[in-house]
């Protein structure tokens, strides 16, 4: 075994040891902080499996978003009168680990048989690149070859969002949501988001933008504006938007609206819905990414900051 | 070169990882918060070696999404050791 | 040169695993939170400096250079930050428990 | 000998294990969905694999499953993200963090 593989079983069984903590700690924050390291062990293992726009993904929304929403709620939970369930009895959960145990060795089994080679549509996929003009199959399979499937990603999105909005007791409906914050501004705090979040800008609206020839894109850029955008709310910054705001509602809808109206174009400029005419492809699709890129900034920080919880003005 | 850079990138890991024990021992949440932002610096440094070695594109940029992250979750903790706001709390309404 | 110049990056690369090493040790020998965080520090500042400076030896262009130092840098503001404020909530959590007295102290 | 994407593979199996075995046993909600997030996970890393051995045409791995993972990574975060409001609101008709329907405290007057 060279040098690689014992990287890769070392990293492997890192993942299981934490996977398995994050399962079994008693404390929640133990668990939470456990699912924290296991997103950044994850998108190191996505890296080694030539997935870079998986591993930037992971990485943003895994590690950082993630985070900071279960830390959050870990918090506001521990306020709660925490009366333990009992857990389920042992033979309950002999059985239910039978039943893991018998689903895992399946899937193992599973994967021991695939065919060889592999089957693949990346032959198919290099060979229609070079209609979209972009140059990550990655971006083109997202916005071209299945935009179907990424435009419906986006509107699950939405649906998240007005359930998680519909939680709102009546009372607050219109208001604003109070995102994860410092209970008063913090020097250093703040220092860290002034300067942090310019950069950060940066290099989100950077991957995007490359993510059109190089690994990056819409996902990964928006994820990192995203963060940029709740760190500094946490640092308060800035505050969370009323859920009524025409600029919020009109940032969300945006990239699945842009979308649909290319795809519903195509309907009649090149007879099929999601046809891009060939001439415009790649202008279209960075206008597409655009779009998603500001949909998705702004979908993640509101859905960690969850339903209104202050009255409408 | 390349196996050393591979093997570096390794021992890196595994060092960093030993370190997570404290993610299981505690004693306090800042403890295993200094575990996770231990492996956080262990996994860009990794990525960064291993990107070097391999000259696979755009690790560097899953390091720099890693990097600018890093701070994170201390924050999201610090500011999680107050005392929760109330819904509705007056200062914050009068914005 | 080129002889040379991996020379370094091996020479860099090897000191920037022993911070790693030594703040993982730091970590987990050290008796109580402050002194862990300051072995933290140590692995953001000099372990990843040290790796930066061994891998730009190898960096093809200023470029690639200038994004491995931009992000150690990020990782120093990060630790930075993080630093100060894990030891302010612990500082925190301190007075709290002795205002509380009888409490028995962690660690 | 064990490729690097079969080892994903079956650590993804393993991962799928370990995610149901904790969203079945364990009766916090708070952990069922870290538990839920893991099993999701190792669905994405099997599907990772398949993305890997379909390497083929110059690319180093098949970029239809990966633009599947990428969306599904966003999704998995929007459904654990509309699970918590749940939950949060949950406890705060309730007072507390359980699924159990006819505990004594679920009885109590929603709170204000």
């Amino acid at each position: 075994m060279n040098a690689l593989g014992a990287v890769d079983l070392g990293l492997a069984l890192l993942v299981l040891a934490i996977a398995g903590w994050t399962i079994a700690a008693r404390e929640a924050f133990a668990a939470i902080v456990g699912y924290v390291a296991y997103g950044l062990l994850l998108s190191i293992v996505w890296a080694r499996l030539f997935a870079v726009d998986v591993a930037m993904t992971e990485a943003a929304i895994g590690g950082g978003v993630t985070g900071v929403l279960l830390i959050s709620a870990a918090a506001r939970l521990r306020q709660a009168q925490t009366a333990e369930d009992e857990r389920p009895t042992l033979p309950l959960r002999l059985m239910a680990a039978a039943l893991s145990a018998l689903a895992a060795i399946a899937l193992g089994a599973v994967i021991l048989s695939l065919p060889e080679p592999g089957p693949s549509l990346a032959p198919l996929a290099a060979k229609n690149l070079a209609a979209t003009g972009v140059g990550n199959p990655i971006t083109a399979v997202l916005i071209a070859f299945r935009s179907f499937d990424t435009l419906l990603e986006k509107v699950v999105l939405l649906l998240a969002i007005i359930g998680v909005w519909s939680l709102a007791p009546d009372r607050y409906w219109g208001g604003a949501p109070i995102a994860p914050r410092a209970a008063r501004p913090v020097g250093a705090l703040t220092f860290l988001a002034q300067l942090v979040a310019p950069i950060g800008v940066v290099v989100g609206v950077h991957m995007v933008w490359v993510g059109a020839d190089e690994p990056g894109g819409a996902f990964q850029g928006g994820a990192i504006l995203a963060a940029m955008w709740m760190i500094v709310m946490m640092a308060r910054l800035s505050e969370a938007p009323p859920v009524g705001a025409p600029w919020l509602r009109a940032a969300l809808v945006a990239g699945p609206a842009v979308f649909l109206i290319a795809g519903a174009s195509g309907a009649v400029t090149s007879g099929a819905f999601f046809a891009l005419p060939q001439a415009f492809a790649k202008p279209l699709i960075l206008i597409i990414e655009a779009f998603m890129t500001l949909s998705i900034a702004v979908t993640l920080p509101m859905l960690v900051a969850g339903p209104p919880r202050r009255a409408p003005l | 070169m390349t196996e050393f850079l591979l093997a570096a990138a390794g021992l890196i890991l595994f060092t960093v990882a030993v370190g997570l024990a404290r993610v299981l021992r505690g004693p306090g949440d800042a403890d295993r918060l200094m575990a996770a932002q231990l492996l956080g610096t262990g996994g860009v440094a990794a990525l960064l070696i291993v990107a070097a070695a391999t000259g696979a594109r755009g690790l560097e940029d899953v390091a720099l999404g890693l990097a600018l992250l890093a701070a994170f979750a201390s924050v999201a903790f610090v500011n999680s050791g107050a005392p929760p706001e109330r819904d509705d709390a007056p200062e914050a309404a009068s914005k | 040169m080129s002889g040379a110049l991996d020379l370094f990056s091996i020479a860099a690369i090897s000191v920037g695993g022993f911070f790693f090493l030594a703040g993982t040790v730091g970590l987990l020998r050290f008796p109580d939170p402050l002194c862990r965080l300051h072995a933290l520090t140590k692995v953001d500042n000099l372990g990843l400096g040290f790796i930066v400076l061994g891998l730009i030896a190898r960096s093809d262009g200023v470029f690639g250079a200038l994004k491995l130092v931009a992000i150690w840098a990020l990782v120093q503001l990060a630790g930075a930050t993080s630093a100060q404020l894990i030891a302010r909530a612990i500082r925190r959590k301190e007075q709290i428990g002795a205002k509380s007295a009888g409490g028995s102290p962690a660690a | 000998m064990i490729t690097a994407a079969t080892l994903s593979g079956l650590t993804g199996a393993i991962l799928v294990g370990l995610g149901l075995y904790g969203l079945i046993a364990d009766p916090r909600p708070l952990r069922k969905i870290l538990a839920f997030n893991i099993l999701g996970s190792g669905v994405f890393l099997v599907f990772g694999i398949i993305a890997r051995r379909g390497a083929a045409a110059g690319f180093p791995a098949d970029p239809v499953p990966q633009a599947m993972v990428i969306t599904g990574i966003v999704v998995a975060f929007a459904a654990s993200a509309l699970a918590i409001a749940i939950l949060l609101r949950l406890v705060s008709e309730t007072g507390r963090a359980s699924l159990r329907p006819d505990t004594p405290g679920a009885a109590q007057t929603p709170g204000d």
